[in-house]
């Protein structure tokens, strides 16, 4: 996988998107699913959107293009139960997107059986805010997708695309988790503070996680409140701090959390945080396998203790 | 008799209203972005790209207090706010989107109850306007009968111009006042504006929409657009229009605070009431509210409309929903009554 | 790297989350026995380490102590089967947690006392006072606790002091 | 506190007179202003609400179901259900509470004079009538008939009952009081139905009449065909709604069912009205 242009090719998306359109036509008309639940074009160049499509004339709407960042899991999830009342759902995942189903699937969310997955390989998708030139480069991909490691979903019903080479980009992500590590923790409190101050609790960040379903967060309740509910910097870092721990261990990466924050507060540092601690405590990661059950739903009596006297 | 302005006087300006004991509040860097923020000097003002955040929160603010209280075996104690001591603000370099809908919120602040915390920050504020030079794919404010140069709202309104400094007109007699007072930063003249920003997305008819609003409470569009609705506040939260808000206690028993802040329509909790009964239980319900709120119950009320196309709602919606697109499909809708079906 | 902040007026909050069945039982022992230990622990007492949810701990940090001690059942003895053991990896995690968020873990001690280790649980608490007390009080939270947007900031003289009276 | 803020979010304290369980979990409190002069001056007229402080916990918002025309008081009803209404029931007397009010329209009392009142309630619902109630015995010779029937689920659930008994035995009003099968004991006097059905028994007539309902949107859902088929027009129904309410000043937006605030338009609103809103509530 070498590729000396700093562009990923954007054949793949092309071919991606007529092989969805294809199998969206056959799972529709056969009745094999009530709804494809996928992408479509926005109306501004360049954007996409969630798509949940019944009519099979109608499949021609749906797209891949590095502008189809949603991971659509969410769609499943309880907190979306009108669109799982339709009937067996075909979705379309990305690598990372499967995760989160498979996350799904290991908290009896979803049954494996209820669902067609179409799964898309997939080269990365753009940053939140970037340009929406195609084809994607260093500048304009996804901090996530710069270290992806599954690019092809595993597990899917039917699998469509073909990875092109591609270029090495610099691992932002795991650098910035570094460089935060490295500091003290003074450091790391005023990094967050800062950060965590121009939160403004819009939850978009916990509405669009697939692993955000619980009908009543801990978050809005009030008796006894946890957690501040108005957007001061103690609230918001009370919050955050509860969001991250809530995810820990559940957390299948795709960093939504991150895409959607319109204050561009880097959420994904805390997942990732969370996620190398629990593979390194307790070897857990997030995977295309079905777990019965996460890391911190179960434990070895030999688990390390060195921290409690 | 029109001024022009150059982009070192503007921050000089900056610098002596800081002085004066003002708080100068405009487009500032923070990290990423762009907010409004307050100014310490006249070169922290970022003109590049519009705030991510509205101008509202100079007005209303995200959570504000609005008393403090203490109990204790004598009896409780209220310690109250006044608003009378909210600062001096001047508000430089807000666009036009922005500044349109703080007139457009002086309506539901002061109908019947005054809300001072709002009115007397409005009062104690002058706003100076910039007219847009740039509009990306999400702007639209001529589609609602607004513009780039638009000077509703504003005291004073600054107009680029090509050579890199701003024509500055008086709007009001505040904006008069302030001009008065800071002559020698001005210049007589009116120089040759920079081209204004084209939004591109075309004029609606909004009465139309609204007349198809009034029939259509009930329509099949509600659960189509809402159906991938997410139900964050994101959209609430940057708007400059969007003023619903909670009021809460937080501290203990003893002592505490009660506070005001941001609200949104689309959070599922909104509505919900102790009893467990929601009237708004699921989200097309909630977005057809911020839709009619917008279009239809606002202008009932007040004749007036609580969107300026800025579009930021569009360029935060994690699931990319696209009021414009939406206004344009109710825009050309039958407008027979709905089907009673939702 | 606190060590040099003294400040002899200084009394520590620690915010003790104990199990009924040993730690609660082991400080118990300790109080029977006349043990000394310091006046600065408040103990919240549990069925089961397990039912103390992190969310405890930093709304106890949130709420003004300078130093949460958590204790409870060494593993194998949970009068619940495998409470603790559950409760231990939570731990682990969220310790983790506001490590990275800049949380000094130095305030935050983990302990399993049994209801026969009187003499244990005096040596948990003592040294969790002392070292906190040598770090000075926790400020983070409670700087948090008085910040402002700029937006909602408050003016006035009398407010700001009703304001900062609030713990 | 200052006597003339500015801030319409300000509470005036009111401190806590008297506590009357009503039921296993409904309570009354009587509330007096701690201020001389807000006691004397503070007015309002039946159908009214106020929002309801418990500093710690929040506001709440709930009719003044004392009447008007009894002075240096008011009184709330509430049901411990949230945390704000949890808190206030752990309050005792003489403790302060905050109160901010009143708000909201009321009953075109005026209006009613001269004509006979048909009052029908269910459980909680009592509270917003009884304010009314009161005022219309306060001042009895204004008003032709006065018919109440009041129901809940058991003897045990219902509210004001030394009122009931009161208004039982006075000569001038009608009071029909019933619980619903299975709720009454071997003891009981009142009949045994749900409301719409003992409405309809006691077949009240329509004529000059206005009937004022309040009551769970299922009563008020079965009660007003009895009403229409008793000859009721619609605009001679009167009904209260309640929503979440957070500011009650017609600014925070929740409360609005389509482009009616209730707490400004409302809370009182004609079946007429009620029926011409989205059904959103």
């Amino acid at each position: 996988m070498t590729n000396t242009a700093q562009t990923i090719d954007p054949a793949l998306y092309a071919a991606v998107t007529d092989a969805i359109r294809a199998e969206a036509k056959k799972v529709l008309e056969a009745g094999a699913a009530a709804a494809v639940v996928g992408w479509q074009a926005g109306r501004r160049q360049g954007t996409a959107m969630p798509a949940i499509i019944t009519d099979p004339a109608k499949v021609a709407e749906l797209i891949f293009s590095p502008a189809c960042v949603n991971n659509l899991a969410l769609y499943l999830s309880k907190a979306k139960k009108e669109i799982r009342a339709r009937g067996r759902i075909a979705i379309v995942v990305k690598g990372c997107d499967l995760k989160a189903l498979v996350g799904l699937m290991g908290e009896n969310q979803l049954k494996r059986e209820d669902l067609h997955v179409i799964g898309v390989v997939c080269a990365g998708v753009q940053r939140a805010g970037a340009a929406k030139d195609i084809p994607l480069s260093e500048e304009t991909i996804a901090g996530k997708c710069r270290e992806c490691t599954v690019h092809t979903p595993e597990g899917a019903d039917v699998t469509v695309g073909t990875l092109p080479d591609l270029p090495h980009f610099t691992p932002v992500e795991s650098e910035e988790l570094s460089r935060l590590e490295a500091m003290t923790p003074a450091q790391r409190w005023s990094f967050w503070k800062e950060h965590f101050a121009r939160c403004i609790r819009c939850y978009a960040c916990r509405q669009v996680c697939p692993f955000c379903y619980c009908e009543q967060c801990l978050c809005d309740r009030n008796r006894p409140q946890a957690v501040e509910t108005t957007p001061r910097p103690a609230g918001n870092m009370a919050w955050h701090i509860v969001r991250a721990m809530h995810l820990a261990g559940r957390c299948a990466g795709c960093a939504e959390c991150e895409r959607v924050c319109p204050m561009d507060i880097p959420l994904n540092l805390l997942n990732r945080k969370m996620a190398k601690e629990l593979k390194e405590l307790y070897g857990h990661e997030a995977g295309f396998e079905v777990k019965e059950k996460g890391p911190l739903a179960q434990y070895r009596e030999d688990d390390d203790q060195s921290f409690i006297k | 008799m029109p001024k022009t302005i150059t982009d070192q006087n503007l921050r000089l300006l900056i610098d002596a209203l800081v002085a004066e004991g003002k708080r100068v509040v405009g487009p500032r860097a923070a990290g990423t972005m762009t907010l409004y923020a307050p100014l310490a000097k006249g070169e922290e003002l970022n003109l590049g790209e519009l705030p991510r955040r509205s101008a509202k929160e100079t007005f209303f603010p995200l959570c504000e207090t609005i008393l403090t209280y203490e109990r204790d075996k004598e009896g409780v104690r209220v310690t109250d706010v006044d608003p009378g001591t909210i600062p001096g603000t001047v508000l430089v370099a807000a666009r036009p989107c922005d500044v349109a809908a703080a007139p457009v919120l002086d309506s539901v602040f002061s109908w019947d109850f005054k809300d001072e915390f709002f009115l007397e920050r409005r009062r104690k504020t002058t706003i100076i306007g910039l007219a847009c030079t740039r509009a990306d794919d999400a702007c639209f404010c001529t589609a609602v009968g607004l513009s780039p140069n638009d000077t509703k709202g504003s005291d004073l309104f600054l107009t680029p111009l090509t050579d890199g400094g701003y024509r500055c007109d008086a709007i009001t007699e505040k904006g008069e006042a302030l001009l008065a007072t800071h002559a020698s930063l001005f210049a007589e003249g009116d120089g040759t504006p920079a081209p204004l920003a084209e939004p591109s997305l075309g004029k609606l008819d909004l009465d139309r929409i609204k007349a198809w609003l009034d029939t259509h409470f009930e329509d099949p569009l509600w659960g189509e657009i809402a159906e991938r609705c997410a139900g964050c506040g994101a959209c609430a939260f940057l708007c400059p229009a969007c003023h619903c808000f909670d009021i809460v206690d937080e501290g203990g028993e003893t002592k505490g605070t009660r506070r005001k802040s941001w609200d949104a329509c689309g959070f599922g909790k909104f509505t919900n009431h102790a009893s467990g009964h929601n009237p708004r239980d699921v989200q097309p319900q909630r977005y057809r509210n911020r839709i009619m709120h917008k279009f239809k119950y606002y202008v009932d009320k007040f004749d007036q409309r609580l969107c300026t196309g800025c579009g930021r709602c569009i360029r935060a919606c994690p699931v990319g929903i696209d009021i414009a697109e939406i206004l344009s499909a109710i825009g050309t809708r039958d407008q027979e009554p709905g089907t009673g079906k939702d | 790297m606190h060590a040099h902040k003294e400040n002899h007026a200084f009394e520590p909050k620690i915010v003790a989350f104990v199990c009924t069945w040993c730690t609660y039982a082991g400080a118990d022992l300790a109080g029977t026995a006349r043990l000394q230990y310091p006046a600065n622990t408040r103990v919240v007492k549990f069925p089961c380490t397990g039912r103390i949810d992190p969310v405890f701990i930093l709304r106890a940090f949130q709420k003004g102590a300078d130093g949460v001690l958590v204790s409870g059942c060494h593993p194998g003895d949970c009068h619940y089967m495998a409470g603790n053991f559950h409760a231990r990896r939570r731990f682990a995690a969220f310790r983790a947690l506001l490590d990275f968020i800049g949380v000094d873990l130095n305030r935050l001690q983990f302990s399993w006392v049994s209801a026969a280790e009187g003499g244990k649980w005096v040596e948990v608490a003592t040294e969790l006072t002392e070292r906190v007390r040598a770090m000075g009080p926790m400020r983070e939270f409670r700087e948090l606790e008085t910040e402002e947007q700029w937006s909602g900031a408050i003016d006035t003289p009398e407010l700001q002091a009703a304001y900062e009276a609030i713990p | 506190m200052c006597d003339h803020s500015k801030n319409i979010y300000l509470p005036q304290l009111a401190t806590i007179a008297e506590i009357v369980d009503e039921t296993a979990d409904i309570r009354t409190f009587r509330l007096v202003f701690q201020d001389e002069a807000v006691r004397d001056n503070f007015s309002f007229r039946a159908g009214q609400f106020a929002e309801y402080s418990a500093f710690g916990a929040g506001e709440a918002t709930f009719c003044i179901a004392s009447a008007p025309t009894r002075q240096g008081y008011i009184e709330c009803c509430f049901r411990a259900v949230g945390r704000v209404t949890e808190a206030l029931r752990s309050l005792e007397v003489g403790d302060a509470i905050g109160v901010r009010g009143p708000y909201g329209n009321s009953f075109p009392i005026e209006e009613f004079f001269g004509k006979n009142l048909v009052f029908v309630a269910g459980g909680i619902a009592l509270p917003p009538l009884r304010t009314l109630i009161w005022q219309c015995l306060d001042w009895r010779e204004k008003f032709g008939d006065i018919t109440i029937v009041y129901g809940a689920r058991t003897e045990g659930d219902l509210v004001y009952k030394r009122e009931l008994k009161e208004w039982e035995q006075r000569g001038d009003v009608r009071l029909v009081k019933t619980v619903d099968p299975g709720g009454n004991s071997p003891d009981w006097d009142g009949k045994v139905g749900f409301v719409p059905t003992i409405l309809e028994e006691a077949a009240p007539s329509a004529d000059n009449t206005i009937a004022l309902v309040c009551g769970p949107p299922i009563m008020i859902k079965f009660t007003l065909p009895v009403l229409e088929k008793l000859g009721f027009a619609d605009s001679a129904i009167y009904t209260t709604l309640e929503n979440r309410m957070k500011c009650g000043l017609g600014k925070c937006g929740r409360c609005n069912v389509g482009n009616v605030y209730v707490c400004k338009d409302g809370p009182v609103f004609t079946a007429a009205q009620v029926k011409a809103m989205p059904q959103e509530f």
